[in-house]
């Protein structure tokens, strides 16, 4: 009986790193509610998550890429790029559906070709995906130009970005449902542990006959599926898609918010809830700054050094 | 005993992890010239004695002394400086750096302004490698050698240190007897020169070949040290493992043979050959027996035994299973034609570090845990509690992360992983390197059971004592050729000893 | 033996890339397209050096960008509001970028903070720290005053070599700027340091396996910490030639420099997985990413197809290195198996 | 440096009587783009002017780079949206001794140069400011909508802005100053929590268009239309459709079109007139009028002339 006891509570302590960081997240929490009570309003904590929306879809989708120990440089264009592709299917009057599809097929695209570069050719992911930043980039350019595209009187696109449902931006139920959805995939579906494992050890996971090469891909396609999900958003938010969007450090706030949920940018064991805690610290931060109008060099340092402690008790813990 | 002062003594060491005691109270000192074999079944915590002793882990309790001054602890620097050297269980090298480099890893010769004097170091290493009769590349990577030679480096990296006590951690795992025997000697010349040594095996042999005394633990503690002449096999096997255990061990051995198994042929190699690698080779694996394939190391076992698999591919010759010729490419069709393998290198190749007994036993077998879409956890959970059981993985707990599981723990995860999915081919490379005596009996009852259920096994081993006690037949590999084949009961050790060195020379 | 050769494939493709353009580009093969590059992708070469150090430690740093502005803006504002004179500057530059280096050394190896997510939180704090130093916004009219101290704009002196050994008047010969000597320096001290010193063996040893270094007594934080004070300085070196070249700094300086930076060494064979490099692929990667923005804004190809382009020439480029030593690997091997070892 | 190359560039491309100008602009955006197709408009009937767009990434470096390598391509005029004033001037000095006249837009350099095409942001902030002021009554609450700094407009407007608002209005309070990015969603989501820490807020000033449509957003979704007072800057077609549209309140609007022409025009001049930039004593300097749209003027402004 005491040995398992003593397992249990063993394990117990083992699972208190992750947990450092919500307790971290708690401790800003009382901080801005203390300094600022507005900040604490059910409108502004709404508003917190509508804003992490776009990023937290993008992240999520991210974890996996990360956790085989990939990378994905090239959301931010994927964001823009899709985003004129569903306005120029709105363009075309093609009907919601497909103009949703052709958004998410682009990003799924972006995301294949990613996929099969670094599966297939094991060129490293950070360089292939920074190229394809710069492609895809170059191609929104050339297909959107640089000017703003208008997305007018289009009552149904919009209402994915701005529309309510029971009192809740709409955005925020795609949000939640793409993280539950990712959440069961790693937490219940075999895919989801042969992307911790090709992260740990690919060589073992190719002897113990898994499809490495596919796994690989398919999960590219899904970070860039997430990222499309994200510029279509973004544009109905907006009310207009623009070939600049996602601009450089889209990408570092997306990684961020995964590393930030303790998972290891070298790959391995990681997990989607805790990239979600990832995102909401890095959200509340932000929003508990411009509530208390704190001035951007100041928020800087802030944000650098809320971070760095947040993660140094994390790993205390540990 | 020695009469000697201790060169190194621990005083009342103590680790605990979590709430697991990995190592209680533990007294130990070792001389100079005395070579003490530490020894206990996997998980005894001996290479966490070891550890702290070189300061690579920093015990929670205890002190530790060198000739009678207080060392440091957990300052591997520190303790290199006052003359401990250690070959650790696990590899310790940097792969992409040069095998001179790695030998001297952290203590490269300098001139002036720290600049790596490159000409004193490799006079240096070619002394040493001549003096301890070992031939090895000294430009190469390490990552690119195999496990064997790997091995053979760390080696070198403690004999470099001309070290006042050197701590080996299963050194011969992997070695083949000719290695070992060269070790030995290598030993025999340091314990000469006044050398302390510590001396970590499995290998029963072993010990009573080069050891003085010896001391055994058990689940964390010190419970005998004797002379080695004191003491005989039955009694050290008792206390390592404990009575019941002890039975087990001994009858391994006496279970009776089935060359050619039930006659039917499962897989059946000809003329297999890869260019330049090996060639020739042909054999018939039966349903019901087991066939080891023995030979020197770099007899291309391993490169052999990778090709039927799928992990490699053969350039020549033919593959047939179950009388139909097999298109083998890759281990998902290896493993459609119901082949398991266990890989030699269980770090590289065979284990996910950093995930828990539970997935890491589940990783082959992934489709049957599947409940439509889903994964069954659950699923993974039970088979994984059963196969805990079956190969008492210490501790039995399928949360614990793998990376913190003992060396030979490791082992028995990683035949586990296999053993779950009850291939018809199973194929182990070197299956119980670094297993204690208590799991290897029970790792060889599994087979044994795998095999009066039908599975044709393939065991690659240079442990001449396991492939006598486990084969129904025998085959002896010598450069990439497969010279001999034998049926076990009508063959002697030393007629197998002289086949496997015949074709060298 | 693995560095040199993959550097010479390295070199092969920046020929061929030069090649390509002096053939198709318009006054490519010109004196002062060679000058530009020095003097324009110098800077990008030592930040690539530097950014080689930490990859070689297994970690990366994502702050250098951040660490160039916050050492422009040291410079500004000792210079124009402090008014200190340049020799002066010229170290306190340095150490400000040692030291923020180093910090970024400190939260990694004291706090076991990744690296990633260490440098991506100084990145922000150095960028905001800079904003709040910033002479622009202290004191208004600066934002129009350059820098005219000559020990800071000295750095970009040219010389012309061509001239002084006579070769100018056979060929039209570029002058050298200032900079891409500080450059070549920088290559040859760093070059020295990791190939053929211990502090060099014991950084790749500590990116190649670090517990195998520590277990080896090699002191494995100091040499993590050294690593990205490296990096820090290299990048107040890359700081003092930008300021001198537009004799001022703006808040921004540097923004963006970490990642074509990462993408230089990466390029260069420095491995991600740590351990593996030399400074010859970093720098020869800077070039080679200049000559193609340059070549191809010669060529007169559209802006955005040119991102398009140069994002498939980064792709050939780590393809082609990686066809070669997929080749020699095949090569090494039969040749092993063929010596009968 | 490159002083024969100067010598031999711009000769050497003129031999073959084409003329090679470039535009070197900030980083993809509305106001760039409709510069280059006003620059256009008046370059491409000529058909002896090789004219194209080039991109400085929002880097220093990225522009003075493109700058030498124009010079040593032998262009004859550059068109430069400078980053910044100082960062730029070295490189203005080089292209001048090249006998490269360059024509500077919107940002003026140290450097004097051939000629400076500008709507001022600094008297247009002070402006808005004003006008601002006036539409919220003399009284109340604002906030401004900023770009993270290191692009010398955003000091200038902001600045502008702030001046404008002590002299013209000292009973409003600039309650929040936040960095949006120029960037519209982010414009949105700084404002939502500025209005839950200060729900009486007046105004909304986004130093460009985006960032205050941006605002706009937020005032429709919370139903302040009409009571909340949104300016912003430069005076898109965007802008000035949702000024019409009665939900901003206004913007300052220049004919972008018209500068890129004015500019393409000093250029012609300076190219095929053999005129040379350094036989400029001093640099001309064409100052666009702006206006400050509201709904009451933005009718008078063409559609010709948005952009
Ligand atoms: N870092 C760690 N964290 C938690 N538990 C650990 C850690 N390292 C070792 N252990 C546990 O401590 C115990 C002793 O391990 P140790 O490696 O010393 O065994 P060993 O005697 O060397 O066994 P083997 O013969 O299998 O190598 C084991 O139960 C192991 O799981
Ligand atoms: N250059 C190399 N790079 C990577 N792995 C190698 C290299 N050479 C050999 N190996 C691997 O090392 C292992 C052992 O190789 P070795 O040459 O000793 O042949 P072996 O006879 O198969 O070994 P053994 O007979 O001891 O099983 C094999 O898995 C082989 O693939
Ligand atoms: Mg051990
Ligand atoms: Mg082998």
């Amino acid at each position: 009986m005491n040995v398992a006891g003593m397992l249990r509570r063993d394990g117990i302590a083992q699972h208190l790193a992750p947990n450092a960081l919500a307790i971290a997240l708690a401790i800003i929490v009382v901080v801005f509610a203390v300094s600022e009570p507005a900040f604490l309003t059910s409108g502004n904590l709404i508003g917190i998550v509508r804003q992490v929306a776009i990023i937290g879809i993008m992240a999520t989708c991210m974890t996996f890429v990360i956790m085989t120990g990939g990378v994905d440089l090239s959301v931010g264009p994927v964001l823009a790029l899709s985003g004129l592709a569903s306005y120029f299917a709105l363009q075309a009057g093609m009907p919601l559906p497909v103009v949703i599809l052709a958004g998410l097929a682009v990003g799924a695209l972006v995301g294949l070709v990613n996929g099969l570069i670094v599966a297939f050719l094991q060129l490293p992911p950070i360089i292939v995906t920074l190229a394809m930043l710069s492609i895809v980039r170059g191609t929104a350019l050339i297909v959107g130009g640089p000017e703003q595209h208008l997305i007018r009187n289009e009552p149904a696109y919009s209402f994915i970005g701005t529309g309510t449902l029971m009192g809740l931006p709409f955005s925020i139920y795609i949000f939640a449902a793409v993280a539950l959805l990712m959440i069961l995939v790693q937490r219940r579906t075999p895919l989801g542990l042969l992307v911790a494992a090709i992260g740990d050890n690919e060589r073992a996971a190719y002897l113990s006959g898994h499809r490495i090469r596919l796994t690989k891909t398919l999960v590219y396609v899904i970070c860039g599926a997430g990222a499309a999900l994200a510029g279509i958003i973004q544009s109905s938010q907006v009310h207009t898609a623009l070939a600049t969007y996602g601009p450089f450090g889209t990408e570092l706030d997306v990684i961020a918010a995964v590393v930030l949920g303790g998972t290891s940018i070298m790959g391995g064991n990681g997990s989607v809830a805790r990239t979600l805690l990832g995102v909401f610290f890095l959200g509340v931060v932000n929003n508990g700054m411009n509530i208390l109008n704190v001035p951007i060099d100041i928020q800087l340092i802030a944000k650098g050094a809320i971070i760095v402690v947040a993660l140094a008790l994390a790993a205390r813990r540990a | 005993m020695n009469a000697d002062a201790p060169v190194l003594r621990g005083v009342g060491l103590g680790k605990t992890y979590g709430n697991l005691a990995a190592l209680a109270d533990a007294d130990f000192t070792v001389r100079p010239g005395e070579v003490r074999a530490l020894i206990g079944s996997n998980g005894a915590g001996k290479s966490t004695l070891i550890k702290i002793l070189t300061g690579a882990v920093l015990p929670t309790r205890g002190t530790v002394e060198i000739e009678g001054q207080a060392a440091p602890l957990g300052d591997p620097l520190g303790m290199i400086r006052r003359g401990v050297a250690c070959i650790y269980q696990h590899s310790n090298l940097a792969p992409a750096m040069s095998v001179l480099d790695n030998i001297y890893l952290g203590r490269q010769p300098t001139r002036a302004l720290g600049i790596v004097d490159t000409g004193r170091q490799r006079r240096e290493a070619l002394d040493l490698l001549a003096r301890h009769d070992i031939d090895i590349d000294l430009d190469r990577p390490v990552g690119s050698l195999p496990t064997v030679k790997q091995k053979e480096v760390e080696i070198l990296k403690a004999l470099a240190l001309d070290a006042r006590v050197i701590l080996m951690d299963e050194p011969t795992g992997w070695l083949a007897a000719a290695d070992v025997a060269r070790l030995h000697a290598t030993v025999r010349a340091l314990k000469a020169r006044g050398v302390g040594i510590v001396y970590i095996s499995h290998v029963l042999d072993e010990i009573f070949a080069v050891c003085d005394t010896v001391t055994i633990m058990r689940d964390g503690r010190i419970v005998a040290e004797s002379d080695v002449a004191a003491i005989d096999r039955p009694t050290v096997v008792r206390l390592m493992v404990g009575d019941k255990l002890a039975g087990e061990a001994s009858g391994a051995a006496l279970q009776q043979r089935h060359p050619r198994g039930t006659g039917v042929v499962r897989m059946s190699a000809r003329d297999l050959g890869k260019r330049g690698v090996f060639g020739g080779v042909s054999f018939d694996l039966h349903a019901g027996e087991i066939f080891c394939l023995t030979g020197l190391i770099g007899s291309k076992r391993t490169e052999l035994v990778r090709t039927l698999f799928g992990s490699d591919r053969f350039d020549t010759g033919t593959l047939e299973i179950d009388g139909r010729p097999a298109d083998i490419r890759s281990p998902q069709s290896g493993m459609a034609h119901g082949i398991g393998f266990v890989p030699e290198d269980r770090h590289r190749e065979g284990l996910m570090l950093d995930m828990n007994v539970t997935e890491n036993l589940a990783m082959a077998t992934l489709d049957r845990h599947r409940r439509g879409p889903l994964l069954s956890r659950g699923s993974m959970a039970r088979a994984g509690r059963q196969a805990i059981d079956e190969l008492s993985v210490r501790p039995p707990d399928g949360g614990k992360l793998v990376r913190l599981l003992s060396g030979g723990n490791q082992q028995k995860v990683l035949v586990g992983k296999w053993l779950g999915r009850n291939p018809r081919i199973l194929i182990l490379d070197e299956p119980t390197v670094g297993v204690d005596v208590g799991a290897k009996a029970e790792i060889y009852a599994i087979l044994r059971r795998a095999r009066g259920e039908g599975a044709a096994i393939l065991v690659v081993s240079s442990d001449l004592e396991e492939v006598m006690t486990v084969a129904d037949r025998i085959g002896v590999m010598v450069s990439g050729r497969l010279v001999a084949t034998h049926d076990a009961g009508a063959v002697t050790q030393e007629q197998i000893v002289r086949e496997i060195g015949g074709g060298t020379a | 033996m693995k560095i040199r050769f993959s550097s010479a494939a390295l070199l092969l493709f920046f020929a061929v890339t030069l090649a390509f353009f002096s053939v198709s580009a318009p006054r490519f093969a010109t004196a002062s397209t060679v000058e530009n590059l020095m003097s324009g992708y110098a800077f990008v070469a030592i930040l690539a050096m530097g950014q080689a150090w930490p990859i070689l430690v297994r970690g990366i740093d994502l702050s250098i960008g951040a660490i160039v502005g916050l050492v422009g803006m040291i410079v500004f504002d000792l210079s124009l509001i402090f008014s200190v004179p340049g020799y002066v500057i010229l170290p306190l530059a340095l150490l400000a970028g040692a030291l923020a280096g180093a910090l970024n050394g400190v939260l990694i190896v004291y706090l076991h903070l990744q690296p990633f997510i260490a440098t991506l939180a100084t990145l922000a704090a150095y960028r905001g720290l800079t904003y709040s130093i910033s002479g622009r916004q202290l004191v208004p009219g600066l934002t129009t005053t350059p820098i005219r101290d000559p020990w800071i704009t000295g750095i970009e002196t040219y010389f012309d070599l061509g001239g002084s050994i006579g070769l100018s008047r056979l060929i039209n010969m570029p002058w050298f700027p200032l900079s891409f000597f500080i450059m070549l320096a920088v290559f040859a001290l760093l070059q020295v340091l990791l190939l053929a010193t211990r502090f060099g063996r014991d950084t790749c040893a500590t990116g190649g396996n670090a517990e195998a270094a520590r277990l080896a007594g090699i002191r494995v934080g100091a040499v993590t910490i050294a690593a990205y004070a490296i990096s820090g300085i290299c990048a107040a070196i890359a700081a003092l030639i930008m300021v001198a070249r537009f004799t001022t700094a703006t808040e921004a300086l540097g923004s963006g420099a970490e990642l074509t930076a990462i993408a230089a060494a990466v390029i260069g064979g420095v491995s991600l997985a740590g351990g593996v490099g030399s400074m010859f692929g970093p720098a020869i990667g800077a070039f080679l990413l200049g000559a193609i923005l340059i070549g191809l804004t010669l060529q007169g190809v559209p802006q955005f197809v040119q991102q398009i382009i140069t994002g498939v020439i980064l792709l050939a480029a780590v393809g082609y290195d990686r066809l070669l030593v997929l080749r020699r690997q095949r090569k090494l091997e039969t040749a092993a198996t063929g010596a009968g070892r | 440096p490159g002083r024969e190359a100067g010598v031999i560039g711009v000769p050497a491309a003129r031999a073959q009587d084409r003329y090679k100008m470039a535009f070197i602009q900030w980083q993809p955006h509305t106001v760039p783009a409709a510069w280059s197709k006003g620059i256009e408009e008046v370059l491409k009937p000529q058909q002896v002017i090789d004219y194209e767009l080039l991109d400085g990434q929002n880097k220093v470096e990225v522009q003075v780079s493109l700058m030498d390598t124009l010079v040593s391509q032998g262009a004859s005029v550059i068109f430069l949206q400078p980053i910044d004033s100082v960062a730029l001037a070295p490189s203005i000095a080089k292209a001048k001794r090249s006998g490269v006249s360059v024509i500077t837009l919107n940002i003026d350099a140290t450097e004097p140069h051939a000629a400076h095409v500008e709507m001022n942001h600094y008297y247009g902030a002070m402006d808005i400011a004003k006008a601002m002021g006036d539409a919220m009554g003399g009284k109340g609450k604002v906030a401004i909508l900023n770009a993270p700094p290191g692009i010398i407009i955003r000091d200038q407007r902001t600045n502008g802005f702030v001046e404008g608002m002590k002299a013209h209005h000292p009973g409003i309070e600039i309650v929040a100053d936040q960095v949006a990015d120029w960037d519209r969603k982010k414009a949105q989501d700084v404002l939502n929590t500025i209005l839950a820490a200060h729900p009486d807020l007046g105004g909304a000033y986004g130093v460009n268009d985006s960032m205050a449509l941006g605002a706009v957003d937020v005032a429709k979704e919370k139903g302040l239309l009409g009571k909340f007072v949104v300016f912003g800057n430069d005076g898109e077609t965007a802008a000035l459709e949702s000024i019409e549209a009665g939900e901003l309140t206004g913007t300052q609007y220049t004919d972008v079109y018209q500068q890129g022409r004015l500019a393409a025009a000093a250029a012609t001049v300076l190219a095929t007139g053999a005129v040379n930039a350094s036989a400029f004593g001093q640099q001309s300097r064409l100052l666009m009028p702006y206006l400050i749209a509201t709904k009451d003027n933005v009718g008078t402004i063409q559609a010709s002339q948005r952009w």
